[in-house]
């Protein structure tokens, strides 16, 4: 397929499948994920991506024959591989019987919170979500410095108008997407903070919250949305996340617990897991929230200078 | 043992389908269009050895014994999130080619780089 | 009868599938975008039931919210001068 | 399961699949856009109401709801923007005439 | 604080990275970062100490005990890891101010060291923890900071290095995962000691050994092995210098630490070597990384180029040291690790103190320098000497005991070969020596100075450092060879 676009929805499409799979094989908060991110943001980050880069495939190809040898060996190593892995669903296989026991058995008197993914993450194996956290902020400030750009302050009417031009035609989605957006900022809050109960999470939170401003931001035009927040404000907020909880570690260290033991926090030790999973999930909602914001903010100013830079060499 | 394994096996082929993407393909954003592919494949290997025949979603609720393995959705919520990152950085990368070079085909940048030399 | 009705979304999504990938045009694929969409969420909230936990449907809302936005990002990119021009230069 | 709520589901299937027959065999994307716009909404409404029916816990009725509320307000919302995008970029209905036909599948890449 | 230290480690320089944003100063930035180098360089010398005195610490995070939630786990090998990165860290970072004020742009300054802070903070990551899957998140934040450090290049080749890296080093990571996944269904457990102990029990399954190749694979992508090698050099040539000297020092090391860790420590020695031919692998793909990659350097115009050529060869004498796999061989690549790191950043800091002073590395370009540049130059001369295996420089050092471990094992071609390799790394340093010093200087340059103190004093710490490690051997050989033992020690 040559047309980018097409490969792109498709790949959207991708997402949104793996996505109702996961539903299906009991992983709900995983597909409440890989719905945000799979079929939502990066869908929309590489169709931003292919305005700025063409939109069509040079037909050349090159060595589709090796590139075919390597695959086929690969993956009949994986096939071989298969061959003596646990049947698929059998409840005997190992990892349902050494590890995850405790968690599914024990996790409601050691950390109390029904939602046994959350506990987990959020405290057995903490540390890796404070490494996923810093791995997103890393991304944030990656893109950062590859993408952002000094801009002059002329420019900035011009672009007004430009964006005038374009939104007057979507009167009526404007109009809903005003009334949906609070009511998704809403979900996002809801959602940040029920992660103990139900599928969600700091993480989703905070793609839904990005979302929200996303979603403002290309129907009131880049510039009404920096208005509204700032770039260096959320630079520091996607700091502020990170240190959040990684604070909370330094806590318990202060208190002579080990990193992220989040006992110490209150006397008693669940309510102390609780108010622990509470902050750093907050941390996480904070963080991801404004670098996705980032990341697309980023990707859509790079764009307008880029059209402006054309409309100025046209004229 | 078809039927045990039949599930990994279209795993498999997705994997390798994202993987030809990558290695085959000469234009970038296809390339990353690919490497997501083969990670969400990855996923989905995760995700099918946590499942347990008969058991549900592991949110801890009255009445039910059997939960499938959590510790799997712990990771993959982790490695998608080192999904949407990578590809993120790598989209900003092929921007930026773009706007060096004048275009994202492999060839094209190859060539450029030659006449630099 | 909850099988049933996820049966036929199943087969209305791999329709839309097969719109996708046929197109011709470009609203082709966005519309058949759209359209897994909205038979996702419908997808999701009958596999709720089926499993016997209905307590997740959370999950269909976001996937209606994504779904919006989505749509709304395609448009607005898709509208983008970039393509514009070139679909121009082709006429 | 009452009966309502299996008449409600058959039906929301059944507009599925129609719309589903829609998207395929409608000979361009207007007609294919009236299909699935005009099957999706009630559908929907169907199939949702219809689960309502099986389940009358409070949390997911209302849940249920909300997602029918959502689907209200965004698909005719998506579809207007989808049409509307599309005259915007000169896509024209494919009519009667033969040589309209050539022109816009020509034109479309 | 003291039994908190394995945590400090990682932490320190993890939690310094957003605080920088705060700053907003490049030159408070840069003293915030030194100074959280610093403090890493201080807790690994610590840590070794400990580690050496009371043998191997345990560090339970969120205070749950091992198989559920994630350790650390410090032994000689992992403290020894920790001190090189930290140091080679801190002391380029010493020389950072003064380079990237010139090669980057002003408004990137602040970004540019949290890259490096959280770059760095991912290899501490990686080497500390003692947890499969905690391997793989720290190694992604290492490498994503990696390709947006190198794209910040001022050669827009920089820009194409960097997504070539990018592609490699994720479709590693990828495979990585792969092999940790399918180890983790087979056994139940991510953490590296539980699993060293439940794989024996399926070791023979087909699914463990697919589980071994993708990870040796994968951790074969990451360390640039010979025919895999691919996206090092441009990486290196066009990363900013500072970039480059950081890198080259430490993030293959990282990579060999992987290998090693998995190979000894979790499939356990007699697994590893048994269920692929790795030794003969192994042995085959050094040798002929050190010659091609060695031929390569030869005919290289960039100078960078000609060093990153000479890191792949240098990673094929590491692998010769590994595939040996006796204690002597695996302590030969342990000092060659420690001393590459030292010859290697020193290399490229001088190498940056030349960009600085005349803005190119090409070896045209490099006529006459000897007497314009003499410490800096001088630097590069003893660097490359210890490249060559000069004694009285430590690159003699390693290739002594890896020649020692060779003939142990009776392959003696296989010194024969070691030997020859080092003949060719003569022939391209004696090439930049010849240019620098035989040459005279390009008209209109007369006016070419020293560099800076600010370069010269990290530069000439890390020659003295040469110099006096390939002197007094006792310090790195005394920890390699604990380091080493320990490991047969684990696998019987």
């Amino acid at each position: 397929m040559k047309d980018l676009f097409a490969v792109i929805m498709l790949s959207g499409i991708y997402g949104l499948l793996s996505a109702s799979f996961f539903v299906s094989m009991d992983a709900v908060d995983v597909a409440f994920t890989e719905a945000s991110v799979g079929a939502g943001i990066s869908t929309l980050l590489m169709l931003v991506a292919i305005t700025m880069t063409g939109r069509t495939e040079n037909p050349s190809r090159h060595k589709p024959l090796l590139a075919l040898a390597v695959v086929i060996v690969t993956g009949s190593l994986l096939i071989y591989g298969t061959l003596d892995m646990p049947y698929f669903g059998s409840a005997q296989a190992p990892i349902h019987q050494h590890v995850a026991p405790r968690y599914i058995n024990d996790s409601m008197q050691e950390v109390g919170v029904p939602n046994i993914v959350t506990s987990v993450l959020a405290s057995y194996r903490a540390f890796d979500t404070f490494g996923e956290v810093v791995v997103i902020f890393t991304a944030g400030m990656g893109v950062l410095a590859l993408l952002s750009a000094v801009r002059r302050p002329r420019d900035v009417a011009e672009i007004d108008s430009f964006n005038k031009s374009m939104y007057e035609e979507h009167l009526i989605l404007r109009i809903v997407a005003k009334m949906l957006i609070p009511f998704i900022l809403l979900f996002a809050l809801y959602v940040q903070f029920h992660g103990d109960y139900g599928p969600g999470g700091g993480f989703q939170a905070g793609v839904i919250f990005a979302a929200a401003i996303i979603l403002y931001a290309m129907l009131f035009g880049m510039n009404t949305a920096r208005r509204v927040i700032n770039q260096s404000f959320i630079q520091l907020f996607a700091a502020i996340g990170v240190l959040l909880y990684g604070s909370v570690g330094v806590i318990s260290l202060l208190n002579g617990k080990n990193f992220l033991d989040y006992s110490i926090l209150s006397a008693d030790p669940i309510a102390g897991q609780h108010l622990g999973i509470l902050l750093i999930e907050l941390g996480v909602g904070f963080t991801v929230a404004s670098v996705m914001v980032i990341i697309f903010f980023n990707f859509a100013g790079r764009r307008n200078n880029q059209q402006n830079k054309e409309n100025n060499d046209s004229c | 043992m078809l039927m045990g394994l039949y599930n990994y096996w279209i795993v498999v082929v997705l994997m390798m389908v994202g993987f030809y993407i990558v290695i085959a393909h000469g234009n970038l954003i296809k390339k990353i269009v690919g490497l997501s592919i083969f990670q969400t494949s990855v996923f989905i290997f995760y995700i099918s050895m946590a499942k347990v025949e008969g058991g549900t979603a592991p949110i801890l609720a009255e009445g039910i014994r059997q939960y499938s393995n959590p510790l799997p959705h712990v990771l993959i919520l982790t490695a998608i999130v080192v999904g949407i990152a990578t590809t993120a950085l790598g989209l900003a990368l092929a921007v930026r080619i773009k706007e060096a070079y004048g275009s994202i085909e492999e060839e094209d940048i190859q060539k450029k780089d030659n006449l630099d030399c | 009868m909850l099988i049933a009705a996820t049966i036929a979304i199943l087969v209305v999504m791999i329709m839309a599938i097969v719109r996708g990938i046929m197109g011709p045009t470009l609203y082709d694929r966005i519309l058949a975008v759209n359209m897994f969409g909205t038979k996702t969420v419908l997808l999701i909230s009958l596999l709720g039931f089926v499993m016997g936990r209905p307590e997740f449907l959370d999950i269909a809302i976001v996937y209606a919210l994504i779904n919006f936005i989505s749509v709304i990002g395609v448009l607005h990119y898709s509208d983008a001068s970039i393509f514009k021009r070139s679909d121009q230069q082709k006429k | 399961m009452n009966i309502s709520s299996v008449l409600l589901l058959l039906i929301g299937s059944f507009l599925c699949i129609s719309g589903g027959v829609g998207i395929l065999r409608f000979p361009d994307f207007y007609t294919r856009m009236h299909a699935v716009g005009v099957t999706e909404t009630l559908a929907t409404a169907m199939i949702l109401i219809g689960l309502m029916l099986q389940n009358p816990d409070g949390l997911v009725v209302v849940k249920l709801m909300i997602i029918l509320l959502m689907t209200l307000f965004i698909s005719p919302t998506a579809s207007h923007a989808l049409a509307s995008a599309a005259v915007h970029n000169n896509l024209m209905p494919e009519l009667d005439n033969k040589e309209d036909n050539k022109k816009v599948k020509s034109s479309n890449p | 604080m003291l039994a908190h230290l394995p945590i400090l480690q990682v932490i320190v320089p993890l939690m310094a990275a957003p605080l920088c944003l705060f700053l907003t100063r490049s030159r408070l930035v840069w003293l915030f970062t030194l100074i959280a180098s610093g403090l890493a360089f201080l807790i690994s010398s610590l840590l070794l100490q400990q580690v050496m005195v009371s043998g191997t610490i345990i560090y339970e995070l969120g205070g749950w005990d091992a198989p559920w939630g994630i350790e650390y786990r410090i032994d000689q090998l992992n403290a020894f890891l920790l001190l090189i990165i930290s140091a080679v860290s801190t002391i380029v970072l010493l020389a950072a101010h003064t380079s990237i004020k010139q090669e980057i742009p002003a408004d990137r300054h602040t970004l540019f060291y949290i890259l490096y802070l959280l770059s760095l903070a991912g290899m501490l990551g990686i080497v500390a923890t003692g947890d499969a899957f905690n391997v793989f998140v720290f190694l992604e934040i290492s490498s994503l900071s990696a390709y947006a450090l190198i794209a910040l290049g001022k050669d827009r080749r920089a820009l194409w290095a960097s997504y070539q890296y990018l592609i490699m080093g994720t479709i590693g990571a990828t495979f990585i995962l792969i092999g940790i996944g399918m180890m983790y269904q087979m056994t139940g457990t991510l953490n590296m000691d539980d699993l060293s102990k439940r794989l024996p029990e399926v070791a023979h399954t087909r699914t463990v050994f697919t589980a071994f190749a993708f990870v040796i694979v994968g951790v074969c992508l990451k360390l640039a092995l010979f025919p895999l090698h691919l996206w090092l050099p441009n990486a290196y040539a066009y990363a900013p210098s500072i970039v480059t000297a950081f890198f080259a020092a430490t993030a293959t090391k990282v990579a060999v630490y992987l290998l090693i860790r998995f190979t000894f420590s979790v499939f356990g020695l007699s697994f590893s070597f048994t269920a692929l031919p790795l030794q003969m692998l192994f042995v085959v793909l050094g040798l002929l990384g050190i010659f091609a990659a060695s031929i390569a350097a030869i005919y290289q115009k960039n100078v960078k180029h000609l060093f990153a050529y000479s890191s792949v060869a240098q990673i094929g004498y590491m692998i010769v040291g590994f595939s040996v796999s006796t204690t002597t061989g695996l302590m030969a690549t342990l000092l060659h690790l420690f001393n590459h790191a030292l010859m290697k950043s020193a290399l490229f800091l001088a190498l940056a103190a030349v960009v600085y002073r005349i803005g190119s590395v090409q070896l045209s370009q490099f006529h006459g320098l000897g007497r314009q540049m003499p410490f800096t130059m001088a630097a590069i001369v003893i660097g490359g000497l210890s490249l060559i295996g000069v004694p009285l420089t430590v690159g003699f050092v390693s290739k002594w005991y890896l020649a020692l471990a060779t003939l142990e094992n009776g392959w003696w071609p296989v010194t024969a070969l070691i030997l020859l390799g080092s003949l060719l790394a003569i022939v391209y340093v004696w090439r930049i020596v010849e240019v620098a010093y035989f040459k005279p200087p390009i008209a209109g340059r007369e006016s070419i100075k020293e560099a800076p103190l600010s370069f010269l004093i990290p530069i000439w710490t890390l020659v003295i450092a040469n110099i006096y490690f390939g002197i007094d051997t006792r310090l790195s050989v005394q920890v390699a060879q604990a380091a080493s033992q320990s490991l047969f020690g684990v696998s019987p």
